[in-house]
């Protein structure tokens, strides 16, 4: 029995393994297709994720956003939802802390976790509409996640222009007390934008694996997901807890925001599009598992792909987009899954 | 140049032949919107491609460009530049001045060309760094003149404006055309919508119906890729019988109005002779760093499209008459909505 | 400025955006019914338009002013084929269908990206020659009034996009095929106890929404955009879907759902032109379309039922 | 002799479970023959293979003394096979007529000629007496009308041969009445029928000759006339069954739940339960019998906090309970062993561990001061697992992946070990074989023994009459009448049950 439990635990962690590979592989056979040489490819690609301290800082930094957009979509799916609209919480949270970062004036050590928890504020605003409306009206969450991405990225956009220009499509940058960019990080990486956002990140992802597999919170959180009316029968209240699990997904959502604002960018730009970082999550999550520590993992991947690419393409001269086309094989891999599960549990019974 | 045959048509505006073979490296940073964008972005890669192949340099090696697929993709693209050895790296466009002044803070060896913006600090003030050269221009200047030849084509007497973004820039733009067009005539009245997007054509095909719905007839576009939908929705009225225009940007845009022949005119912005000459002078061991580089009337840079087919001999009089008050200080053409309201009360 | 010359203005412009809303929406319509989620729809929008724009391309040096109406065709088998990716993860292989169709987001993205720099060695298409033009519409637009507000300066497609929104509510609803579709949506075991292929119906449902979300991209593409770039389809797939939730599910709700958001799409880009709109911060106008759409499930059509099977993958004797 | 159907030597396996083993069945032409076997014996399995829905591994079929291959299932309907499904197979927002024509529609140029099917339907079910409205919607119509439906289905296909897998299981002792004279006109009409059934009473009423399985393995066939219903029962099981429920006589204490002109409207608004008043004592089991869509559905919600009552009162131990919370209310002592136990009654892809806990998870000792304490919890768990002979591999195992009658123990186990004073019983019972009802009831029992009130709403005639000390009879969201088991008989509560006064002046 415990050799079979280990072993369920194995395959869980084999597929997203053996997704990635024959992703890569594909990826592979598409460059050979394309004309352009896989070796070349895949070695400019591996020097854009580990050949410099700098890339290697620029993976973590992409790593951060990713993590916690994943973490929003995540937790939602653990609970039953589904949250498209991490994009949106994510450009409020963007928002959030770069408004509270430029307009206080407080010393560093309040500065900062204000100016985070501003935008975690934000997002889960975002995110109560749709809670609300899917907990009160029985509105599909998708329908309203993805009308409040379009709202976010106006509204945003105008309240830069309104309240925060500094001209030339952005608004003023935040205050150096509310910055997590960091000299230090900065100089081992040889000037890459590494930030102290991934301590964020990773102390998120363990709030939200601890959240969910250890407090009665979660307990009910997972109900509710899992089975509504069982929830209700046994005293839950069904309403809260998906008001609740909207809130601290698109909390989530928010931090990732915070990560560009006062990490990355330290400042925010009058988008006119969305910055594909909330749907990004959408596959980290799937690749994760929705599993916080998968998602860390599944981060790893895709950021360091994701600021492989330009290298690869500078280097190899293969279009960027492989990565994109890769990312999408490895989901597919993942979420067909199935076939492989079958195949792995039948050897396993007979190997028995 | 090196025969390469992919290679994007429509750039040997330069010499054929190449001279002597340089050592040297230049670099092009796109914003998303891409090196064949009809506008902006393009005119910056043909003046580089024309320094490349006067210079003999091989396309990929001695000259490339990097567009970025978004905005977190700027400065990764200029450090690329910057750390593989490139003697120059242009950006183009305003949306690359904080990635400009990132990126150079970081890698002080390096040069870097901005166009269209200066630096700034927190408090507005200009910062000007060494191994950073600023490239402005006069759109006002150029603007002003295709508000003259509207003013004087407009058989309604309603034109209108549709730019980019909401922006100082663009309002260099507006301004230069609306001042155009009232020094002509003050009745005539203008119209101006921006699309807050410079790629995205269907927005601006929309906006550009309801002006014309409105009896506007002559629209002039600062909108980079969504001007594109203003030329699209011009196009489907002339070919409905409508009696429309399109005044192009950047480039000379003629083409973009064919085969229905709607555009008027073009307000031509040399982005490339001003890349050319950036990387001339940098070759030439003047990189112009820590200051900032005007283009007007005065350097050819800005000014009247050299397709003139459209425009009546009269118009074509009247657009040198007020070119040379310019350049002579006559006219102040303003840049800003409080210099034009200024402006305006003035007429 | 009259409400008449308003309407005339916002009409035109409603029919132009709502059609290859309106198109990707049916397909969605069709996917659903047949019991398969389908937010890939932004995928097969891409790839029709990517589609449509190259056989364009290609061949509008021979064909003429046919050639867009070719791409669009081109475009639908393409994405109907393209579509079959999504139908044999979620049918076949039991994959998440929610899951698969992000996987159909991405990869017809990258794909169609990488195929333009492939082939055109640069980010974006060239523009094509000929579009799917507004038109005067023969005779109609002659009709006093009427004809000034609904045939005067509107592509053809926007009609044909409204007929076949009728021709679907036909199918789905007064054919033997339209009822085996929705029993497949609403509970495959008991079709499937009818004799009715259940694989064979949802892929044929799955097939259906690539080759109008096919139609929808290559409309769009040949008829708006005019070339084929990476934000050529920026969200529009999923306006559709919200188009089809907002429609019930329903092919006649999915037009009505479709042309509502394509006039509060017009209305949010043309109110700073019309007079009693222009005093009105563009903020608001522009986030209208968005906010309507909210407050009116929240409010009107709340309780929009999902075909009941929708989501799952058929296990042929799962309990 | 000649056989409509034959099935021999069939073997049908899943992963790791040989579900069918070599089991034969024959059927004669104009016979009703009963499949009898326990909870999980194969009979669906035989007979889903016989309609084509699986593939045997192993043996033939013969139909009408051909050898057949039965590959899906059209080429059953075109042999004349129709089955009448375990759990119905209707499209809840189609019509009837849809439902029926689905796969097989007439059509006129491309179109549903749904006049000429609705027509065809009715001619139908007029001539096997099968009432149902063509044009209703499956959603609105009662459970009785849609096995009806599904017998047309059948029918409408030209169906010779029918299978009915467990048709009685949901139905009012009225309906079951009604299917069963539908049955003898349907062997009258020249039709043959399979019937499978837990309730031995039905085989001996109609059937002819009974095949019965055990575990996969088919037992044999006997003549339903040469046998009797305690040696069906142990056949089946393999030892000797006790059916007769022990039980003392009840001592009732105080009164534990007193309700009061309480009024209850249904999920579209209209009133369901009507100023009912009911009283339920300590120490006694209060059985509600009625047919079902009476309110005791709106009733049991109405107590336990999932819906919201109108007006009235409701008390438990003296404590208005009305409208409070349902967490309130079962910290207030009430227990719920609900209808539906995949709907309601687990979280199916929770552990059985979490599941035990599922109303006490936020309480010391499986929670302090928020964090759950998991040791606890799965101790608590091994020791009810245990206690109820929940048959499970494990405490961390999938609630999904336990039989309908293990779900059922684990459900019952956790409600009855938080002791409530107040403990409802929704069809505690349905769809499980004899073993597991006779250990459910004997719980119930145990429980009133202890003191609780118990509240048993059964749908099956037996199990009410059998279990409880008082009989309550609701009609129309009204307790029409209670009446004691001991003196009252299935004809006085059927009577009851249709609205029917009661005529109890005779009766002493
Ligand atoms: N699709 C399936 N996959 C795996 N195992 C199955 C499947 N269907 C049935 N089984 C197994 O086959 C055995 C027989 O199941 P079947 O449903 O035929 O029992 P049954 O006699 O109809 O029981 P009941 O009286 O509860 O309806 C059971 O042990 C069950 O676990
Ligand atoms: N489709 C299936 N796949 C795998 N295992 C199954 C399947 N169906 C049933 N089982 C397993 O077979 C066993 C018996 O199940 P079965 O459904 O026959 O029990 P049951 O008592 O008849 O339940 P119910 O009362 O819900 O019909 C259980 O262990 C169950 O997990
Ligand atoms: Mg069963
Ligand atoms: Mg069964």
């Amino acid at each position: 029995m415990q050799r079979l439990l280990h072993n369920d635990k194995f395959i869980n962690i084999l597929i997203p393994v053996l997704a990635t590979i024959l992703g890569m592989i594909a990826g592979a056979i598409i460059m050979l297709l394309g004309g352009y040489d896989p070796v070349k490819g895949y070695e400019a690609l591996w020097n854009g994720v580990f050949g410099s301290p700098r890339a290697i800082g620029e993976t973590i930094r992409a790593m951060s956003p990713l993590i916690l957009a994943g973490l929003a979509v995540g937790f939602a799916f653990k609970t039953g939802l589904f949250n498209i609209g991490v994009e949106g919480q994510l450009l409020v949270g963007w928002l959030a802390s770069v408004w509270v970062g430029y307009a206080l004036n407080l010393p560093s050590i309040i500065h900062i976790p204000l100016a985070i928890i501003a935008a975690a504020i934000a997002g889960a605003i975002w995110g109560l509409v749709p809670g609300l409306l899917k907990a009160y009206f029985k509105v599909h969450e998708v329908i309203v996640t993805i009308m409040m991405n379009y709202i976010a990225l106006y509204v945003t956009a105008d309240l830069i222009k309104r309240f925060l220009y500094a001209g030339n499509e952005k608004s003023f940058k935040v205050q150096e007390s509310a910055s997590l960019a960091s000299e230090f990080l900065a100089s081992i990486t040889s000037n890459s934008r590494l930030h102290y956002g991934i301590i964020v990140a990773i102390i998120a992802a363990i709030i939200m694996w601890y959240l969910l597999e250890r407090t009665t919170k979660g307990f009910e959180l997972r109900a509710v997901g899992l089975n509504q009316h069982a929830s209700a029968y046994s005293g839950m209240s069904v309403k809260k807890n998906i008001i609740l699990s909207m809130v601290i997904s698109g909390a989530f959502g928010g931090l990732a925001g915070a990560m560009e604002g006062l990490g990355t960018f330290q400042n925010m730009t009058v988008l006119s599009s969305f910055t594909g970082t909330g749907f990004d999550g959408i596959a980290v999550a799937l690749l994760g598992a929705n599993n916080a520590f998968g998602i860390i993992v599944a981060a790893a991947l895709f950021g360091g792909l994701n600021t492989a690419a330009p290298q690869m393409s500078f280097n190899a001269n293969v279009p960027p987009e492989l990565i994109d086309i890769v990312i999408a094989l490895i989901i597919f891999f993942v979420a067909s899954s199935y076939i492989i599960r079958v195949l792995l549990t039948r050897l396993r019974k007979e190997g028995k | 140049g090196t025969g390469d045959e992919q290679e994007n048509a429509g750039t040997d505006n330069g010499g054929d032949t190449p001279a002597e073979t340089v050592d040297f490296k230049a670099g092009l940073v796109t914003d998303t919107g891409g090196v064949d964008d009809k506008s902006f972005n393009q005119s910056a890669w043909e003046g580089l491609v024309k320094f490349g192949e006067e210079r003999g340099l091989t396309e990929g090696e001695g000259y490339r460009y990097l567009q970025s697929g978004a905005e977190s993709e700027y400065i990764p693209n200029l450090t690329q530049f910057a750390e593989n050895g490139f003697d120059l790296t242009i950006a183009a466009g305003f949306l690359l001045e904080d990635p400009v002044q990132t990126t150079a803070e970081q890698i002080p060896d390096a040069q870097f060309v901005l166009i269209d913006s200066l630096l700034s600090d927190e408090n507005w003030n200009t910062v000007w760094l060494d191994n950073v050269a600023n490239v402005t221009f006069k759109e006002h200047q150029g603007s002003f003149l295709v508000g003259v030849a509207a003013a004087l084509h407009t058989k309604t007497n309603k034109v209108g404006f549709v730019g980019g973004v909401d922006s100082p820039l663009i309002k260099k733009f507006e301004s230069g055309f609306k001042a155009g067009v009232k020094a002509v005539n003050p009745e005539i009245e203008i119209v101006a919508q921006y699309v807050e997007d410079f790629n995205d054509a269907a927005k601006a095909t929309t906006i550009a119906s309801s002006m014309y719905e409105q009896q506007v007839d002559i629209i002039y576009h600062a909108a980079g890729g969504s001007g594109n939908g203003v030329f699209t929705e011009a196009k489907n009225r002339k070919a409905n019988g409508q009696d429309v225009w399109v005044i192009g940007v950047d480039r000379d845009q003629h083409e973009e109005g064919m085969p229905e022949n709607v555009t008027l005119t073009s307000m031509i912005k040399r982005v490339d002779v001003a890349v050319y000459e950036m990387a001339q002078q940098t070759l030439g061991g003047d990189f112009p760093g820590g200051k900032e580089t005007v283009f007007g009337i005065e350097e050819g840079a800005v000014g009247i499209a050299p397709t003139t087919t459209n425009l009546t001999e009269d118009t074509i009089n009247k657009i040198k008459e007020y070119e040379q008050k310019i350049l002579s200080g006559e006219i102040e053409v303003p840049q800003t909505d409080e210099e034009y309201a200024e402006y305006e009360g003035s007429l | 400025m009259d409400i008449l010359a308003i309407l005339a203005i916002i009409i035109p412009a409603t029919l132009y955006t709502a059609a290859p809303l309106i198109l990707t929406a049916l397909g969605g319509v069709f996917s659903e019914r047949s019991g398969v989620v389908n937010i890939g729809l932004e995928g097969l929008m891409v790839f029709g338009a990517f589609s449509s724009i190259i056989t364009t391309l290609l061949i509008q040096d021979t064909v003429g002013a046919a050639s867009p109406w070719i791409g669009i065709l081109v475009a639908a088998i393409a994405s109907g084929v393209f579509s079959l990716f999504h139908a044999v993860a979620s049918v076949t292989l039991r994959a998440d269908q929610t899951v698969s169709g992000v996987a159909i987001n991405f990869l017809a993205l990258g794909l169609a990206i990488f195929l333009v720099k492939k082939i055109y060695n640069k980010g974006q298409t060239d523009f094509i020659d000929y579009r799917i033009n507004k038109i005067n519409i023969p005779v109609l637009s002659d009709i006093p009034v009427v004809g000034k507000l609904f045939f005067t300066m509107v592509p053809v497609t926007s009609f044909i996009a409204i007929l076949i929104a009728f021709i679907a509510w036909y199918i789905i609803y007064k054919t033997p095929f339209g009822l085996r579709l929705r029993s497949v949506g609403e509970h495959p075991m008991a079709a499937d106890t009818m004799g009715i292929n259940v694989t064979r119906m949802r892929y044929t449902g799955v097939i259906i929404s690539g080759i109008f979300a096919g139609l929808g991209g290559g409309v769009y593409a040949t008829s708006i955009a005019g070339n084929f770039a990476a934000g050529t389809i920026s969200g529009q797939g999923f306006l559709a879907l919200a188009a089809m939730i907002f429609g019930k599910w329903h092919p006649l709700g999915a037009l009505g759902a479709a042309l509502f958001f394509g006039l509060a799409q017009s209305l949010s880009v043309i109110g700073g032109q019309i007079p009693f709109l222009q005093d009105f911060p563009n903020v608001i106008l522009t986030i209208i379309p968005y906010v309507l759409t909210i407050l009116a499930l929240a409010g009107f059509v709340g309780r929009a039922e999902a075909p009941k099977a929708v989501g799952t993958p058929y296990i042929k004797g799962k309990r | 002799m000649e056989y409509v159907i034959e099935m021999n030597n069939i073997r049908k396996e899943f992963p790791g479970i040989v579900a069918n083993n070599n089991i034969t069945l024959q059927v004669q032409k104009g016979e009703i023959h009963a499949l009898l076997g326990e909870n999980g014996a194969g009979k669906s399995t035989l007979m889903n293979v016989l309609f084509g829905l699986y593939q045997p591994e192993k043996g033939e079929i013969k139909v009408k003394g051909q050898p057949v291959k039965i590959t899906d299932p059209n080429v059953a309907n075109d042999l004349g096979i129709g089955m009448v499904h375990q759990h119905f197979m209707l499209v809840q927002n189609f019509t009837v007529t849809e439902n029926i024509i689905l796969g097989s529609e007439p059509t006129k140029n491309g179109t549903i000629n749904i006049n000429k099917a609705a027509n065809e339907i009715a001619e139908l079910s007029k001539k096997y007496g099968l009432a149902v409205d063509p044009h209703a919607k499956i959603e609105d119509i009662s459970v009785g009308m849609q096995q009806r439906v599904e017998i047309l289905k059948t029918l409408y296909r030209g169906a010779e041969i029918l299978i009915f897998d467990e048709p009685t299981g949901a139905l009012t002792p009225q309906e079951i009445k009604e299917l069963i004279q539908i049955m003898k006109r349907l062997i009258n009409e020249g039709k043959s029928i399979i019937l499978i059934t837990h309730k031995l009473k039905e085989i001996m009423e109609v059937c002819d000759r009974c095949t019965v399985i055990r575990k996969g393995e088919g037992i044999g066939t006997v003549n339903v006339s040469e046998t009797n219903e305690d040696q069906l029962a142990s056949l089946m099981v393999g030892r000797e069954v006790n059916f007769s429920v022990a039980k003392v006589d009840s001592k009732p204490g105080k009164d534990v739940l007193v309700i009061e002109n309480l009024i209850v409207h249904d999920a579209r608004n209209i009133p369901s339960v009507k100023n009912l008043s009911l009283t339920v004592k300590a120490g006694e089991i209060l059985g509600i019998a009625g047919v079902d869509g009476n309110g005791q559905t709106e009733l049991i919600e109405a107590v336990t906090g999932l819906r919201k009552a109108k007006s009235g009162s409701i008390k438990l131990n003296d404590k208005q309970i009305m409208n409070q919370s349902t967490r309130k209310i079962t910290e207030a002592g009430v227990g719920h062993i609900p209808q539906d136990r995949h709907k309601h009654g687990l979280v199916l892809d929770f552990t059985v561990g979490e599941n035990i806990v599922l109303q006490t998870y936020y309480k010391e000792p499986f929670s302090k001061f928020g964090i759950l304490n998991f040791s606890n919890i799965f101790e608590q768990a091994k020791r009810l697992i245990k206690e109820f002979d929940v048959r499970t591999p494990s405490e961390q195992t999938h609630a999904r992946a336990l039989s309908g009658g293990n779900q059922q123990k684990a459900i019952i186990a956790r409600e009855v070990d938080r002791s409530p004073d107040l403990l409802i019983a929704a069809q505690p019972t349905r769809g499980l074989d004899v073993g597991a009802i006779e250990f459910i009831h004997s719980k119930l029992i145990e429980e009133r023994d202890k003191g609780r009130a118990v509240l048993l709403v059964s749908l099956e005639l037996d199990e009410v009459m059998n279990v409880s000390d008082r009989i309550a009879v609701i009609y129309e969201g009204e307790i029409v009448d209670i009446v004691d088991p001991k003196t009252t008989n299935e004809q006085e509560l059927g009577l009851l049950m249709a609205g029917g006064k009661k005529e109890r002046e005779g009766v002493s």
